[in-house]
């Protein structure tokens, strides 16, 4: 035990090391949509942004603007277009910027 | 809430009721409205308030032709006749700016008095000090409200929260201990005893109500979600039950299994997290943490059944959207719950634990019929009320859930209710699991192709959601578009129990232990 | 040098000054003349008492007299020179504090004159050689008194209040009569230390009896429960230095009485007589401070206070008088010495808090503690003077009221040198009540300083305080006596120590003051401290956080925020706890003793559940005027209707009268 | 993480200088304050949930603290309600530099409710945000990870995520 809290006053704060192996439960939580650009047409964008409760999906020109910050993971999107938009799995989103919460996705594989 | 015949028990009661007023009420079903002229409204309200097993549920206001203003303002009181199995809502026009006072003959109406001056401008007879609900001390009449702002306001609308004598004025809130919702406390004292208590709600006020109009229904769900998180599953089965009832829609049997599992489920885990606030309150750690484990399990069976942990996004107008995992329901809920049960039982032989809610934060049955209380925090103190039993809707109609009652009226007597309550559930989902649950929808009408738009129209839903009887009503305009919405989530009625139970109180400590006992959520009472 | 000179010379002062201030009291130059001469005389009285401590009693002096009064003899006696030098010091202190207190007008002249000739009759009190001069100044003093409380005649609860005071002092003065005249006839002398020296004459039922009396009598004028019950109507009447000189004076003459008979005059007597005295100290001083924490004027406050403080000096001679029954001498002078030390320092800080008291009155109007609130920063000078004062009053180490409370403490805490277990029981036993007492003090007096002078302003009065032309210069000096009796204790108490000498015998000094500057309770094997040490450490302790916090502040930028108040829209002064709801918890302990009567007025007992005003009162029965003296009052009344019928009017009934009285003295005669 | 550096100035910093200020000053334990401005209570059910046995953040060296005099960091919650905004600046002020601040959940990072009569539709106007964590409500795994990332100790991963499949990551 000394030698832990030794190493704890030298360095500052000594906990368990995070995460110590992936949580099994973590595969259940819903998680903001990723979606396939080349089935993106317009008009199917255009009824993303439309169903779109909290406003997270937005057009700009002929790019998808998609603010991850915004989305609830309600699904709405996901019933509207299962072709184009699937569960990201991605639940580790904490940002240090608003602006890396905004994602920019270009329709039908044109560049961005 | 459709599906159930005419021809119930207690029939003739009703009708002579009905009759009484000289005509029969229309809209067949369990719910009937009677329009009563503005001058006999307090007579009528005599009346079925003497009508045995009537409990004024609700009163609210709406403006009768909203965009041309001044115009006149509909008063409606929503009355559960449980004995009869019916709701009665009455209409009455109220012209000026005043009408007869309800909260004279029926006190539990004095919130919601104070609630439509403040939206609608019409007061009540009798120039009795009204109190402050939605809007914050210094909003001007230019202040967003679903009516119009009252003409003058003369200084003394507002009871002044003046403490004199001997007294003082401890200020608790609005931002309170770590992770509890903001909600501001006047603990009036004499130093040693609670003298009186009262509370603050119109920080959260995010004027749902108010953002519901012009919007449809599927739009509006999203935000009636999102009132009370933790009861979403309660509040949007009222809405969409009120959408359907409107639009004469017949949910699929299956759909409405699974909001019924959704419902339960909603329940467990809200009593295992006041079973958590009530060890935490007492300082009990060891309890917590078992608590929290037994909670943390049901979110996690909550995600694995429905995919969202607090359930948000399974029920939809019409149905149920989430499509419903019944293999990991009937494998991960008994592991979950047994946690809640050894928690529970090893609480309940914890005399420490049980000293402090004994007698602590008593609510007698006559304050709790008196100001219309509902949901455990009623039927812990003796009144039997339960929607899913009293007005029941598929498929509660079939698997009929036993009413857990106390008498004691203290926090003892609803921590036993609701444990009894978890216990029902988990019985309830297991039957109703049984049958066919998944998703499904009845088509509104005028979404599918070539369904004649409805005619404008009304309606009331109603759930049992776990902190009581949940009710909404919902009036849309020919375009299937929301021209009022009245949304009154459990906590609304609740909370003016809280002060009356925590009067009794001479100890500072146990106020916390009474507030997790209630476990009402402030967001919920704000909305 | 022998000190009744100079006592001639102050009471010469006195009556100077009170001249003055009869004839031109009305000009602000003729009260500022009367007290410059009131303070000399203070001054020259405060010389004199030191002197009579040191130099013994002096020679009787007939001072003249008349028939009809006998011949006035006086005596300088040391017992009395702790009193005196308290005198002086009061004195001096007033004299500095009315100037800037009082406003110039004709009733000015006539209060100052009736004060100055009151300071004067009390000074006759303790300088009386003999019994008839001890009465005649004793009754002198009283209806000064009385005229002294009745500076405002017109409004109704003065002229109460100083009708208690005087209806008392009457009760009590036929008690020390009948105690006198027992004694003078026993030892057939009217001369004291002639009494003192025949002491062995009174034997028996008859000392017993001298003694009661006059520990009622006295007890009247000093404040023992329960014939306290004129204190706390005669002080929030009185003026502000008038309440002080009466809390910080007029009672300590009681106990000078009750020493006076208790070591002097009858200074033998039964154990038990010293345990009754105890006992009757130690409930006074209970029940005083818990009817203190229960009041909202802080003139019956303090006045409360001042029952408290006596019932700890009544403590000690009590003990003392235990002591001596079973013949420990050194105890027995030590309790006493220790007793006199509490009445200087008594005197000392109560007179302070009661001037400060007429300064917050002048400010800011009014008297009640929840109205005030938030002086300290608007009288910043006030609240340091109050300071100190409650600090001693609350007997807290370093000042002078933890010096002389640890004395007694420590007289009390031996008391199983007595041999008797039942009598050492009884002894901690009154320790144990001192204790709560001691403990209840500090509660009351946190209190009685942080309602007033902490927190925010609780009415716009208390708001616009300021303390521009109030006085400062005599709680100023009292608060440096504070300080100096706390400091220089040793040296004090070396000169109460001879004093000692000639009134009990007992050289204690040696055993007392070992030297370098510590102090032994009268045996050098049970405990002991230094007072000066004391406050030097404490000094230098307290010094070492400021220290730190200096050399470890935050370099940066630093902000100043408001006290976090959970987020509220603006803090109310009535979210502070107030007076009544701070003391709330000793009256729901002991609300055996209060008997509070309860009444609530709330908006949200209406059965809709709405909330709005809220009004809460909790009134203490007051037991001894209603269980004890108002069934006396009625009685008297009674009786008065009774005998009315005497008075019919008729001039032959009165004829008769006469012709019977004459019969029945002669038949009696006849016998 | 913008810090009320002595200057005054709102000093962004860049993610390895966050990591090195961040570690010198929070070199101790980290108290957190919780603040409410409208939430729907799953967020707070959700924060409550940090000290279960499942996740408890203890064993992290993060602390709950009632008092905002003693926090080190403000999770807010809610849409900020317009009249709770006094409360909320209050409870910021109170909190001694430097502080971090974490907005919790959708409604706060102006995705529920957008600004209107009744609601700024997030916190972003109020306070200086230094992390964002998405989600509705966030889950407690995903509240660690956050607050993991507000002290530098896990990095920031979402900003090189692009939500795009068969595209080739950059």
């Amino acid at each position: 035990m000394p030698l832990w809290t030794l190493r704890g006053l030298r360095r500052g704060v000594v906990t368990t090391r995070y995460p110590a192996r992936p949580d099994p439960s973590a595969v259940l939580l819903p998680t903001p949509p990723v979606f396939r650009p080349d089935a993106l047409t317009s008009d199917l964008a255009d009824r993303l942004v439309a169903v779109c409760p909290s406003r997270a999906l937005g057009r700009d020109g002929d790019v998808l603007v998609f603010d991850v910050g915004a989305c609830t993971a309600c699904g709405r999107c996901r019933a509207e277009a299962p072709q184009a938009a699937e569960d990201s799995g991605e639940f580790e989103l904490a940002a240090t910027a608003r602006e890396h919460l905004i994602k920019r996705i270009a329709l039908d594989g044109s560049p961005r | 809430m459709t599906a159930l015949q005419p021809g119930l028990a207690g029939e003739s009661g009703l009708r002579d009721l009905l009759t009484g007023f000289g005509r029969d009420g229309h809209g067949g079903g369990p719910v009937t409205t009677l329009s009563v002229p503005v001058a006999d409204l307090q007579a009528a309200v005599r009346r079925i308030a003497a009508h045995p097993g009537a409990r004024l549920a609700d009163v609210f206001a709406s403006l009768e032709n909203p965009d041309t203003d001044g115009s006149p303002v509909t008063l409606r009181l929503v009355w559960g006749l449980d004995a009869d199995r019916r709701y009665l809502i009455t209409e009455s026009l109220v012209e000026g700016d005043s009408y007869p006072s309800l909260s004279d003959i029926v006190p539990g109406a004095f919130t919601e008095e104070c609630e439509i001056y403040e939206q609608f401008g019409i007061r009540a007879a009798g120039g009795k000090p009204l109190n402050r609900v939605a809007l914050p001390p210094w909003a001007g009449p230019d202040w967003p409200r679903l009516g119009r702002a009252p003409a003058e306001q003369p200084k003394d609308v507002h009871a002044p929260h003046h403490v004199g004598g001997h007294a003082f004025e401890f200020p608790f809130g609005p931002v309170r201990q770590v992770a509890v919702e903001s909600l501001y406390y006047g603990l009036v004292t004499s130093g040693e005893e609670l003298v009186d208590l009262y509370l603050f709600t119109w920080h959260k006020h995010r004027g749902v109500e108010w953002r519901l109009r012009g919007m449809t229904p599927g739009e509006a769900l999203f935000y009636v979600e999102r009132t009370e998180g933790l009861g979403a599953v309660g509040n949007s089965w009222a809405f969409a039950a009120a959408v359907e009832a409107s639009l004469g829609l017949e949910p699929p049997p299956q759909a409405m299994a699974a909001r019924a599992i959704a419902l339960e489920l909603e329940r467990l885990y809200n009593h295992a997290a006041a079973t958590a606030a009530l060890c935490q309150s007492t300082g009990l750690v060891i309890g917590q943490a078992a608590a929290e484990i037994a909670l943390e399990r049901l979110l996690r069976v909550n995600a694995a059944v429905f995919g969202h942990r607090y359930l948000f996004g399974v029920v939809d107008i019409g149905g149920a959207r989430a499509d419903l995992d019944a293999a990991a329901l009937r494998s991960d809920l008994p592991g979950a719950y047994g946690e809640l049960q050894r928690a529970a039982a090893a609480l309940l032989s914890t005399n420490s634990f049980l000293d402090r809610l004994e007698a602590t934060g008593v609510l007698t049955e006559e304050a709790a019929r008196r100001l219309g209380l509902v949901g455990p925090v009623a039927r812990a103190a003796g009144l039997a009320i339960d929607a899913r039993a009293d007005h029941p809707a598929r498929p509660y109609d079939q698997f009929r859930p036993e009413v857990a009652a106390q008498d004691a009226g203290d926090v003892l007597a609803r921590f036993r209710v609701m444990l009894a309550e978890a216990a029902e559930s988990v019985r309830l989902i297991g039957e109703i699991g049984r049958t066919a649950a998944g998703p499904g929808l009845a088509l509104p009408p005028g979404a599918g192709p070539g369904q004649p738009a409805q005619p404008a129209n009304s309606g009331l839903g109603w759930a049992e959601s776990s902190r009581g009887e949940s009710l909404a009503w919902v009036a849309l305009d020919d375009g299937g578009r929301i021209t009022r919405a009245r949304l009154r989530p459990a906590s609304v009625r609740n909370w003016r129990g809280f002060d009356d139970a925590c009067r009794s109180q001479n100890v500072f400590t146990d106020i916390p232990i009474i507030e997790a006992s209630f476990w009402l959520t402030v967001a919920g009472t704000a909305r | 040098m022998n000190p009744l000179p100079v006592m001639a010379g102050a009471a010469a002062a006195w009556g100077l000054a009170a001249l003055i201030a009869l004839t031109c009291g009305s000009t602000r130059a003729g009260i500022r003349a009367s007290c410059a001469v009131s303070g000399l005389g203070g001054a020259a009285a405060l010389a004199a008492g030191v002197s009579a401590l040191l130099s013994g009693n002096s020679r009787v002096v007939t001072a003249g007299g008349s028939v009809v009064v006998g011949t006035l003899q006086l005596q300088a006696t040391s017992l009395a020179g702790v009193f005196v030098a308290l005198l002086g010091l009061i004195a001096v202190a007033t004299a500095l504090y009315a100037p800037r207190y009082h406003e110039p007008g004709h009733t000015t002249g006539l209060y100052l004159g009736v004060f100055n000739l009151a300071v004067l009759a009390s000074l006759a009190v303790l300088v009386a050689g003999n019994v008839v001069t001890f009465l005649v100044a004793w009754e002198t003093m009283a209806l000064l008194c009385y005229l002294l409380i009745l500076r405002r005649p017109r409004r109704s609860e003065v002229a109460a209040g100083a009708f208690w005071f005087l209806a008392l002092s009457e009760v009590g003065f036929v008690a020390i009569i009948a105690a006198f005249v027992i004694l003078a006839a026993k030892t057939h002398t009217m001369q004291l230390d002639l009494i003192a020296a025949r002491a062995h004459l009174v034997s028996g039922d008859w000392r017993v009896a001298a003694y009661l009396l006059a520990l009622t009598g006295f007890g009247f004028k000093a404040g023992l429960v329960p014939l306290h019950v004129w204190l706390p109507e005669a002080h929030p009447v009185a003026p502000a230095d008038g309440s002080a000189f009466l809390s910080g004076l007029i009672t300590k003459l009681g106990v000078y009485g009750i020493a006076l008979f208790g070591f002097v005059l009858l200074p033998g007597g039964p154990a038990w007589r010293g345990i009754l005295t105890m006992a009757a100290g130690a409930v006074t001083a209970a029940i005083g401070i818990l009817y203190a924490l229960n009041e909202r004027d802080i003139k019956r406050f303090l006045a409360f206070s001042t029952i408290e403080n006596i019932g700890i000096i009544v403590t000690a001679f009590g003990a003392a008088m235990t002591f001596l029954a079973y013949g420990q001498r050194l105890l027995w002078a030590f309790l006493l010495l220790a007793g006199l030390y509490h009445v200087a320092n008594h005197g000392t800080y109560k007179t302070l808090l009661f001037q400060e008291a007429g300064v917050i009155e002048h400010v800011t109007g009014t008297r009640d503690f929840d109205r005030l609130g938030g002086l300290a920063h608007r009288m910043p000078r006030s609240s340091v003077i109050t300071f100190l004062g409650t600090l001693g009053i609350a007997a807290l180490p370093p000042l002078n009221g933890f010096v002389s409370e640890w004395l007694i403490f420590q007289g009390l805490f031996q008391g199983f040198r007595t041999g008797s277990h039942l009598v050492a029981i009884l002894i901690v036993l009154a320790a144990g009540t001192l204790g709560l007492t001691g403990g209840l003090a500090v509660y009351a007096f946190v209190r009685g300083y942080g309602i007033p002078f902490l927190g925010m302003p609780r009415t716009r009065q208390a708001a616009a305080a300021s303390e521009s032309r109030q006085p400062q210069a005599g709680p100023a000096l009292l608060a440096a006596a504070c300080v100096a009796l706390a400091v220089g204790a040793p040296v004090m108490l070396a000169g109460l120590a001879r004093a000692m000498r000639t009134v009990t015998g007992v050289t204690l000094r040696p055993v007392l003051l070992p030297g370098n500057l510590t102090v032994i309770p009268a045996h050098t094997n049970f405990s002991g401290f230094s007072p000066t040490w004391l406050t030097v450490f404490l000094l230098a302790v307290s010094a070492v956080p400021v220290l730190i916090y200096l050399a470890g502040r935050p370099r940066g930028g630093s902000r100043i925020e408001p006290v976090w108040d959970g987020g509220i829209v603006e803090f109310k002064p009535r979210m502070q706890y107030s007076a009544m709801t701070f003391s709330a918890p000793t009256r729901v302990m002991f609300d055996a003793l209060y008997r509070p009567s309860v009444s609530v007025h709330r908006a949200s007992d209406d059965p809709a559940g709405s909330s709005g005003p809220v009004h809460y009162e909790s009134e203490a029965t007051p037991i001894f005027e209603r269980y004890l003296y108002r069934p006396v009052i009625r009685a008297f009344e009674w009786l008065a209707d009774v005998v009315r019928p005497i008075q019919s009017g008729d001039v032959n009934l009165y004829l008769f009268y006469v012709f019977a009285a004459v019969l029945v003295a002669y038949l009696i005669a006849a016998l | 993480m913008t810090s009320q550096s002595a200057t005054g100035l709102n000093v962004p910093a860049t993610s390895e200088e966050l990591r090195r200020t961040v570690a010198r000053m929070f070199g101790r334990s980290l108290h957190i304050r919780t603040l409410d401005t409208g939430s729907c209570a799953s967020c707070e059910q959700e924060i409550r949930l940090l000290a279960a046995p499942h996740y408890d953040l203890h064993r992290l060296g993060f602390f709950f603290t009632p008092a905002p005099r003693h926090a080190d960091l403000l999770m807010v919650t809610g849409p900020m309600v317009r009249a709770f905004e006094t409360a909320a600046r209050k409870t910021y002020d109170a909190m001694p530099d430097p502080k971090v601040v974490v907005a919790t959940g959708a409604c706060a990072l102006g995705g529920v409710y957008q600004p209107d009569p009744f609601t700024h539709g997030g916190v972003g106007g109020t306070f200086p945000v230094d992390v964002w964590i998405p989600g509705c409500p966030p889950s407690p795994l995903a509240l660690l990870q956050g607050l993991l990332v507000a002290v530098g100790r896990l990095a920031d991963q979402v900003k090189d995520l692009d939500f795009a499949l068969n595209r080739t990551p950059r």
